[in-house]
C-alpha cells in the first residue's frame, strides 16, 4: 500500500507542470512547444488522479479520461496547425509567426 | 513499494528535464515517451490500472506517435545549427525563475492545505466504469463530439489545397 | 402653458429650418428669425399681463415625465429668468441677423443648431427639475460643438474638442452631484424627487454638502470661466464663427453665472458661505489675469474672449458677496456684459469679413475708411472699459459695492480691474481704428443691416446705462427671495441700516478693525 | 429756476448727440454754429440762474432738481439730480464763458481740419460732462461726470488720430486718470457703506458727526478723494500726462487742460471740505504736494523748448498754487485763482495756437521771434495774459488772486514759512518763465514770417478774455486794499472762511515782497533772453536743462517702475500656462498610449511569459493576503 504522503505527489505533479512551462517559455521550436503543453497536460491528469485516490472517488480517473481527450485532439490540431505554419514561412520559429503585432509603432 | 513511487518519480523527472532541453526534436520526443511510461507505472502505484493502461496506450501510443510521425515525416525537427542559436542559456534564466517562484508558491500552498485523512473505502476500475456512463455520460459524449471536430479539423488544415487567391484580399 | 411653447416653437423651428435647408440659403434664415422673434413675442405679452411683484414664480407648469423616478418636467419663471431669457431671446435674433452674410454653406444645418441651443439656453434659464436642467445643459453643448467645429475658421476642430470635453467633463460631474444630492434627499425625506423646490431646505453634514457643492461648482466654474479652468474660452471664440461666439459670449458664460445664483447658492447655503473667500479669490484672480493675458494678444477675438474671462472675474466676485446690492450688480453685468462683447464680437466679425484677418497689427488707422465702424467700435471698448453712463458701469459699480461690504481687500484688488480694464480696451481703439494704415485696405463702412444691428446694440447699452431700473425691479424680488434665506447674509456685514450708535469711532467696527490690521 | 439748472448741461449733451448723430450732414458753417451755440445757450442760462440764485442768496443757499431715478438696489439710492450753490455757480459760469469763447476760436481754429463736426461732438460733449460734474447732487453723478471728462480729454487729445503719438498721449492721459479715478472710487465706496448715501450734503453733515477728526476711516477716505483729485488735476505723482497731452489741438488744450477740466480735483476737495477738514494730516500733505508740484513744474517750465509744453507745466504749477490754498485752508482763495487762472491760461494756450497755426505748426519757441511786429494784437493780448499769470501788481487780476494765496500759505492757521518759501520762489520762477517765452517769442527779429493775420473769430475771443484777465480780479481785493470781498461773500455760503493765525507780519510787507519779486523776474528774464541772449546759451544746452525738460524725469522713473515691469509680465505668458493643463493631457495621452502597445509585439512566447507573471502575481498576493 502506497503511503507517500499527499503533499509530495502533488508537489511532484506540480514540479513537472513547471518543467512543462519551462520548456513552453523557452524553446523557440513550435513542436517542443507542443510537446511542453502535452507535459502540463499530463501533470494535470496526474494530480486528478491523486486526488481521486486520495478520496476514493473515482470522478479524478473520470476527468483523466477527459483530459486525454482534449490532449489528442489538441495535438492533433496543433500539428496540423504546425505543417500550415512550417508550409508558409518555412521556419517553425514561433516569433517569426508574429502578424498579430499591433503596427502603428 | 514507496521506493518503486520515488525512482518512477526521478525517471519521470529527469526524462521530461530532458526532452525540454534536447536539441534534436526525435530524442526529445523519445525522452517524452519515457516520461509518460514513468507516469503510468505511478499511476499503477496509485492504484488506478485502468488509467495507467490508457495512459501507456493512448498518451504514449497514440498522441507520441503521431507527434513522431509528424516530425519524421518532414525531417523538420533537425536543424542543428539554429537550434543551437536559439538554445544558448541566457534564455533559460527568466523562465526558470519564474518556475522557481511558482515552485515556491505550490509548495507554501499545498503545505498550507489541511486535507483531512483519506476515507478507507475501496476504489476499483468497476466503479470508475460504473460512474462514466451514469453521471458522466453526457461528459463522454461531447468529448466524443470532440474528437470527431478535432479529426475533421485536423484533416481540413493539414491538407495541400493548390493556392486560391482570394476574392478581394488579394494574397 | 406658454414656457413649453416657448421651447417648443424653438425646437419646430430647427427641424423647419433643417428641413428647408436643401431649397435655398433664405428660407433657414427666415424661419430662425420668425421663431426667434415670435418666441419674443409671446414672453413680452405673458410677462407684462402677469408680472407679480412679490419674487414668486411668475410663471409655473409641472408636468409628469418619469413619475417613478420622480421627475417632472417642471419649467417656472420669475423676475430673474425672465431677463435672462428676454436677453436671450433678444441676441438670439441679432446673431441670426448678423449671420445673414457670412454663413453660405449648409445654411440649413446652421440654423439648425443655432435655434437648438437657443432652446437650450432657454430650458436652462426656465427648468426647476435638476435632470431637466441636465437635460438642456447637455442640449446646448452639442450643437455649440458642431457649429464651432464645421463653420469655424482655420484650427477649429482643435477649439471645439477642447470645448467639448471641458463642458462635457465638467456637466458630468454635476450630474454625479446631483444624484448625490437626490439620493441624500431621498435617504433623508423618504421621497425620491429631482424636484428643485423640495430639495431646497435639505439638511445635510458640512463634508457631503461641500462634496456635492463642489460638484455643481465643477460644471458652473468652467462654464463661467474661471482663470484655472478657462482655458477653452479664448480657443472656442477664436475659431468660432461671428454668430457662435455671440452666443457663446453672451448666453453660454451667463448659463454659468446663473447656475451659481439659481442652484448653488440656495441649495448649499452653509457651504457656500464656507466657499465664499476662496471664491471671492478665484473671482478676483479671474480679473488681473485675464485682464494681464488680454494685453498681450494680438488676436482681436481672443483678446476680447480674456476680457470676458475678466469680466465674469466680477461675476463670480458679487456672487460670493451674498448681499442684494452684489447680486443686481450681477445680473446687470451678465446682461451689460453680453450685450458690449456681443457687439465687439460681432465688430470682429464684420473685421474679419471685410479684411479676413484677425491679427490686429495688420489692422490700424481703420478709422479713416470705416467711420461709422470705428465709432460704434470706440463706444463698445468703452462699455467694456466700465465709463459710466453705459450699461457695464452699473454692474461693476453695484457688484465692486457689494463685494466691499462683504470683504474690504477683494473689492479693492479688483478695483485694479478697472485700471486693468481701461488698459486693453483703449489698446483694442489704438490698435484697431487710431495709428497709420500699415495696409492699404480698400474696405466698404457698414452696410444698412450691419449698421440698423449697431445701432440697435448701441441704443440698448446706453439705455441700461441711464435707465437701469427697469432691469434691476425685474430682478430684485428674485433676488431678494434667492438670498433670504441664506446664513451669510445674516452674518456678513449689517445689511439695514442701523447705523452703530453715537460712538465717535468709525461706526464700522469690523471694517475700521480690518484696516488697523492692516 | 429748477428748468434752469436742468437744462444747463442737457444742452451741450443735446448738441453732441446732434453732431455725432448727423455730424456728416452738416457743413462746417452749421456744424460750428451749433457747437457754439449750445454752449453760449447754457451760457446764457448759467447767467440767468446766477442772477436768480445771487437775487435769493441770504435765503435759499441751494436749488436742487431731480430729472430721474438711476441706480437703485437693495438700500442703495442714486438719482440724476442736479443742484446749484454758489460753489457750483462759480464753476458753471466760468466753464460756460470760457467755454463758449473757445467754441468761437475753434470754429476758425479747425476750419482747415477734417472731421470739424466730430471735434465739435467731442467739445459739446465734454462741456456737458464738465457741467455734470460740477451740478451734480450726489457723489455717484459727480462720478460720471468725472469719468465723462476723463473720456472727452482722451478723445480729443487723441483727435488727429493719424499719428500714433497723439494716440498713445491720448491713452497716458485716460490710463492715469483713470488710477486716479479707481482710489476715488474706492473713497466713495467707504462713504456709502459707511453712511448707505450717496448725496453730497447729506453724507457731509452725517462725516461730520459721525466721525471725529483725525480718525482712521475720515484719513485713509480722505486720502483716498485726494489720490483721485491728484489724478485728474495732475498733481505731483500723477502729473506726467499733462505735458503729452498738448498732442491734442490747442482749443482743447485751452479748455481741458488749462481751464476746466485740471481743476476738476479742486472742484472735488472743495465740495469735500467737511471731510478734509476732519484729516488734518491729508490737508498738510495737499499743502505740501501742492508746494512741491508748483516748485518742480516751475522749474521744468524753464526747460521747456516747446510753447505748450511751456503753457503746460506753468498750468500744473498755477493748480499747485490752488492746491497750496486748499491745503492752507484757504478755500475761497483757491477758487477765486480757479477763476482768474481759467481766464488768463485760456489766453495763453489761444493766442499760442495761433502764433502755432501761423508758423504752420512751428511749436520750437526759439525757431520763433518778431511777433510783436508781425502781428501786434496777438502781442498784445498774450502780454496781458503773460502778465496776469506772473502777477503783476495792481494791474493784473492775477496779483489779486495770487498773492492772497501767498499771504494765507504764511498767515492761516496751519500754513508756515517753509510753505511761504516755495508759493514765493515759485512766483518768481513763473514770472521767469513767462517772461522768457514772451521776449523769446514777441521781440527779436521775426525768423519765421507768419502764413496769414488771424481772422476776428479768434482775435475776439482773445480781447475778452485779455480784459477779464486784467479786470477780473477787482472783484476781490485784500485787507490792506479795503473791505471789498465781492467773490469770498458769495463763496462763503458754501465753503468756510480761512483762519488767520497772528502772525506779526503786516499783510502789506508780503504784497510788497510779490511786487518786488515780479520785477525782479521780469528783468532777469529781459536781460537773458533779450539783451544779451548768451547768457542763457550756456544754460540752454546744458544738463540741468535736460533734467528739467524731461520733467525731473518723472517719465523715466514711472517707466522704469511700472510700465517696462507690465509688459515684461504680459509678455512671459502670452499664451497662457493653464494651456498647459490640457496640452500637458494630450501628450501623457500620447505617451500611455505608445508605452501599453508595445506589449502587442505579436511574439507568442511574450504572451505567454505575461501569462506566468500574472499567475504568479496572483498566487503570491493569494499566500501574502
Amino acid at each position: 500500500m502506497l503511503t507517500v504522503p499527499i503533499e509530495t505527489m502533488l508537489i511532484f505533479a506540480g514540479l513537472l507542470f513547471l518543467i512543462g512551462l519551462v520548456g513552453l517559455l523557452t524553446r523557440r521550436n513550435l513542436i517542443f512547444m507542443l510537446m511542453s503543453i502535452e507535459i502540463m497536460f499530463n501533470s494535470a491528469g496526474l494530480v486528478f488522479i491523486i486526488a481521486g485516490r486520495h478520496w476514493k472517488q473515482a470522478d479524478g480517473q473520470v476527468m483523466f479520461i477527459f483530459i486525454l481527450a482534449v490532449a489528442a485532439v489538441e495535438v492533433a490540431i496543433g500539428l496540423a496547425l504546425l505543417l500550415q505554419v512550417y508550409h508558409h514561412y518555412k521556419t517553425l520559429d514561433a516569433d517569426s509567426v508574429g502578424k498579430l503585432k499591433d503596427n502603428n509603432q | 513499494m514507496n521506493f518503486f513511487f520515488y525512482l518512477a518519480a526521478a525517471i519521470a523527472l529527469i526524462s521530461t528535464i530532458m526532452a525540454i532541453s534536447g536539441r534534436n526534436a526525435i530524442h526529445a520526443l523519445l525522452n517524452l515517451i519515457i516520461s509518460l511510461l514513468a507516469v503510468s507505472v505511478i499511476f499503477y502505484l496509485l492504484d488506478a490500472p485502468f488509467i495507467a493502461a490508457l495512459e501507456v496506450i493512448i498518451y504514449a501510443g497514440a498522441i507520441m506517435v503521431l507527434f513522431i510521425f509528424v516530425t519524421m515525416m518532414l525531417n523538420i525537427g533537425t536543424e542543428k545549427k539554429i537550434e543551437k542559436r536559439w538554445l544558448n542559456p541566457r534564455v533559460w534564466i527568466v523562465p526558470s525563475i519564474l518556475a522557481a517562484l511558482l515552485l515556491v508558491d505550490f509548495i507554501l500552498i499545498i503545505n498550507g492545505l489541511q486535507i483531512p485523512e483519506p476515507v478507507d473505502e475501496t476504489l476499483n476500475t468497476k466503479q470508475v466504469g460504473i460512474s462514466l456512463f451514469s453521471t458522466y455520460v453526457l461528459a463522454v459524449e461531447i468529448a466524443g463530439i470532440l474528437l470527431m471536430a478535432g479529426v475533421i479539423g485536423a484533416y481540413h488544415l493539414g491538407s495541400q489545397k493548390k493556392k486560391v487567391t482570394h476574392r478581394f484580399l488579394k494574397k | 402653458m406658454i414656457l413649453a411653447y416657448l421651447i417648443l416653437i424653438l425646437l419646430a423651428g430647427s427641424l423647419l429650418a433643417l428641413l428647408t435647408g436643401r431649397k435655398g440659403n433664405l428660407w433657414p434664415r427666415v424661419i430662425s428669425v420668425a421663431a426667434v422673434s415670435l418666441d419674443l413675442v409671446l414672453l413680452i405679452i405673458f410677462s407684462s399681463s402677469v408680472s407679480g411683484t412679490d419674487g414668486k414664480w411668475l410663471m409655473d407648469l409641472q408636468l409628469e415625465w418619469i413619475p417613478r423616478f420622480g421627475i417632472s418636467l417642471h419649467l417656472a419663471l420669475d423676475g430673474l429668468s425672465l431677463v435672462m431669457v428676454l436677453l436671450t431671446l433678444f441676441l438670439g435674433i441679432i446673431s441670426v441677423v448678423i449671420s445673414w452674410k457670412e454663413i453660405n454653406s449648409r445654411v440649413g444645418f446652421f440654423h439648425f443648431n443655432l435655434l437648438l441651443i437657443l432652446a437650450g439656453i432657454i430650458g436652462v434659464f426656465l427648468s426647476l427639475d435638476l435632470f431637466l436642467f441636465y437635460f438642456f445643459w447637455e442640449m446646448m453643448l452639442v450643437p455649440m460643438y458642431f457649429m464651432i467645429g464645421i463653420w469655424g475658421h482655420e484650427n477649429r476642430t482643435a477649439a471645439s474638442y477642447k470645448f467639448f470635453l471641458y463642458t462635457q467633463a465638467s456637466g458630468l460631474l454635476m450630474f454625479i452631484a446631483i444624484l448625490a444630492l437626490v439620493f441624500v434627499h431621498e435617504s433623508t425625506s423618504g421621497t425620491l424627487t429631482f424636484d428643485y423646490v423640495q430639495l431646497l431646505g435639505l439638511e445635510m453634514p458640512a463634508a457631503k454638502e461641500l462634496l456635492i457643492m463642489s460638484g455643481f461648482l465643477a460644471a458652473f466654474l468652467v462654464k463661467l470661466p474661471v482663470v484655472p479652468l478657462h482655458n477653452w474660452l479664448p480657443d472656442a471664440h477664436s475659431q468660432a464663427p461671428t454668430a457662435g461666439s455671440v452666443i457663446l459670449a453672451a448666453l453660454l458664460l451667463k448659463t454659468g453665472a446663473y447656475g451659481l445664483i439659481r442652484f448653488v447658492v440656495p441649495l448649499f447655503p452653509s457651504a457656500s458661505a464656507a466657499f465664499a473667500p476662496v471664491g471671492m479669490g478665484l473671482g478676483v484672480i479671474g480679473i488681473l489675469y485675464g485682464a494681464k493675458l488680454a494685453f498681450a494678444q494680438t488676436d482681436l477675438k481672443r483678446l476680447v474672449a480674456y476680457t470676458s474671462v475678466s469680466h465674469m472675474g466680477f461675476v463670480i466676485l458679487g456672487v460670493f458677496a451674498f448681499n442684494v446690492i452684489a447680486y443686481q450688480g450681477v445680473v446687470m453685468q451678465m446682461i451689460a456684459h453680453a450685450i458690449s462683447t456681443g457687439a465687439l464680437f460681432i465688430l470682429a466679425g464684420q473685421l474679419y469679413e471685410r479684411i479676413h484677418t484677425r491679427d490686429m497689427d495688420q489692422m490700424g488707422g481703420l478709422w479713416e475708411k470705416t467711420p461709422v465702424m470705428g465709432a460704434i467700435g470706440m463706444i463698445f471698448s468703452l462699455a467694456s472699459l466700465g465709463l459710466p453712463g453705459l450699461a457695464n458701469f452699473v454692474a461693476e459699480l453695484l457688484t465692486l459695492l457689494g463685494t466691499f461690504k462683504a470683504s474690504v481687500l477683494m473689492a479693492s484688488l479688483a478695483c485694479l480691474g478697472l485700471v486693468a480694464a481701461t488698459i486693453y480696451s483703449l489698446r483694442i481703439v489704438q490698435k484697431v481704428f487710431f495709428g497709420k494704415m500699415n495696409h492699404e485696405w480698400e474696405i466698404a463702412d457698414l452696410n444698412l443691416r450691419e449698421k440698423i444691428v449697431s445701432a440697435v446694440l448701441v441704443v440698448l447699452v446706453v439705455a441700461l446705462g441711464l435707465f437701469p431700473r427697469p432691469v434691476l425691479n425685474l430682478a430684485g424680488p428674485a433676488i431678494i427671495k434667492t438670498l433670504d434665506s441664506h446664513p451669510a447674509q445674516l452674518t456678513g456685514l449689517p445689511d439695514s441700516g442701523k447705523s452703530a450708535g453715537n460712538g465717535k469711532t468709525a461706526s464700522f467696527n469690523q471694517l475700521s478693525g480690518m484696516f488697523k490690521k492692516h | 429756476m429748477e428748468t434752469c439748472i436742468a437744462l444747463i448741461p442737457l444742452i451741450p449733451l443735446l448738441g453732441f448727440l446732434i453732431l455725432a448723430v448727423a455730424g456728416g450732414k452738416f457743413d462746417r458753417k452749421t456744424a460750428g454754429y451749433i457747437g457754439a451755440g449750445s454752449v453760449g445757450i447754457s451760457l446764457v442760462l448759467a447767467l440767468i440762474a446766477g442772477a436768480l440764485f445771487l437775487r435769493s442768496l441770504p435765503g435759499v443757499s441751494s436749488y436742487s432738481v431731480s430729472l430721474w431715478e438711476w441706480i437703485s438696489a437693495g438700500e442703495l439710492r442714486a438719482d440724476m439730480s442736479f443742484s446749484l450753490d454758489s460753489l457750483s455757480l462759480v464753476f458753471c459760469i466760468v466753464i460756460t464763458f470760457v467755454g463758449f469763447l473757445i467754441h468761437v476760436y475753434s470754429i476758425e481754429f479747425m476750419s482747415g481740419d477734417e472731421g470739424f463736426s466730430r471735434f465739435f461732438a467731442y467739445m459739446n460733449l465734454f462741456v456737458g460732462s464738465m457741467l455734470i460734474l460740477v451740478l451734480a447732487d450726489n457723489i455717484l453723478l459727480l462720478y460720471f461726470g468725472w469719468e465723462g471728462v476723463g473720456l472727452c480729454s482722451y478723445l480729443l487729445i487723441g483727435f488727429w488720430y493719424k499719428e500714433p503719438e497723439n494716440g498713445y498721449a491720448a491713452r497716458k492721459a485716460f490710463i492715469v486718470t483713470r488710477i486716479g479715478d479707481t482710489a476715488m472710487i474706492i473713497g466713495i465706496f467707504i462713504l456709502f457703506v459707511n453712511f448707505r448715501t450717496f448725496h453730497l450734503d447729506e453724507l457731509m453733515l452725517q462725516v461730520n458727526d459721525k466721525w471725529s477728526v483725525g480718525s482712521p476711516l475720515a484719513v485713509i477716505t480722505a486720502a483716498l478723494l485726494l489720490f483721485g483729485a491728484l489724478g485728474k488735476s495732475a498733481q505731483l505723482p500723477l502729473q506726467t500726462w499733462l505735458p503729452d497731452a498738448m498732442a491734442g489741438p490747442s482749443p482743447v488744450s485751452a479748455l481741458i487742460h488749462a481751464a476746466t477740466m485740471v481743476t476738476a480735483g479742486v472742484y472735488l476737495i472743495a465740495r469735500c471740505h467737511v471731510l478734509f477738514n476732519l484729516a488734518p494730516v491729508v490737508m498738510t500733505a495737499i499743502a505740501i504736494i501742492g508746494a512741491l508740484t508748483l516748485l518742480i513744474a516751475g522749474f521744468s517750465a524753464l526747460g521747456q523748448h516747446d510753447l505748450k509744453r511751456i503753457l503746460a507745466y506753468s498750468t500744473i504749477s498755477q493748480i499747485g498754487y490752488m492746491f497750496l490754498a486748499l491745503g492752507v485752508g484757504a478755500w475761497s482763495a483757491a477758487i477765486f485763482h480757479f477763476m482768474i487762472h481759467a481766464f488768463f491760461k485760456a489766453l495763453l494756450f489761444l493766442a499760442g495756437g495761433v502764433v502755432i497755426l501761423v508758423l504752420k505748426e512751428e511749436h520750437d519757441i526759439f525757431r520763433m521771434g518778431g511777433m510783436k511786429k508781425e502781428m501786434p494784437l496777438i502781442f498784445f493780448t498774450f502780454l496781458a495774459g503773460s502778465a496776469s499769470l506772473s502777477a503783476l501788481p495792481l494791474v493784473t487780476a492775477g496779483f489779486y488772486s495770487k498773492d492772497p494765496i501767498l499771504w494765507y500759505s504764511f498767515s492761516s492757521v496751519t500754513g508756515n514759512f517753509w510753505l511761504w518759501i516755495a508759493a514765493f520762489t515759485g512766483a518768481f520762477l513763473t514770472t521767469l518763465y513767462t517772461f522768457r517765452l514772451v521776449f523769446v517769442v514777441f521781440f527779436g527779429e521775426t525768423k519765421l514770417k507768419p502764413s496769414f493775420q488771424p481772422g476776428k473769430l479768434m482775435t475776439v475771443p482773445l480781447a475778452i478774455l485779455a480784459f477779464f484777465s486784467i479786470v477780473a480780479g477787482f472783484i476781490e481785493l485784500p485787507e490792506s486794499f479795503g473791505r471789498f470781498h465781492l467773490f469770498s461773500s458769495l463763496a462763503e455760503n458754501t465753503l468756510p472762511a480761512v483762519t488767520v493765525r497772528e502772525t506779526g507780519y503786516p499783510e502789506t510787507l508780503f504784497q510788497l515782497l510779490s511786487a518786488l519779486i515780479v520785477f525782479a523776474g521780469i528783468y532777469l528774464a529781459y536781460l537773458a533772453y533779450y539783451k544779451k541772449p548768451s547768457m542763457s546759451e550756456s544754460f540752454e544746452h546744458g544738463r540741468i536743462h535736460r533734467f528739467f525738460e524731461s520733467g525731473f524725469g518723472f517719465d523715466r522713473l514711472y517707466d522704469v517702475l511700472l510700465v517696462n515691469p507690465l509688459v515684461w509680465l504680459s509678455a512671459i505668458n502670452r499664451n497662457d500656462i493653464f494651456d498647459w493643463l490640457n496640452i500637458g493631457l494630450a501628450r501623457l495621452t500620447v505617451l500611455g498610449n505608445r508605452l501599453f502597445s508595445l506589449t502587442q509585439n505579436g511574439k507568442l512566447r511574450w504572451y505567454v511569459m505575461s501569462f506566468t507573471i500574472g499567475i504568479v502575481l496572483i498566487l503570491t498576493y493569494m499566500i501574502l493576503r
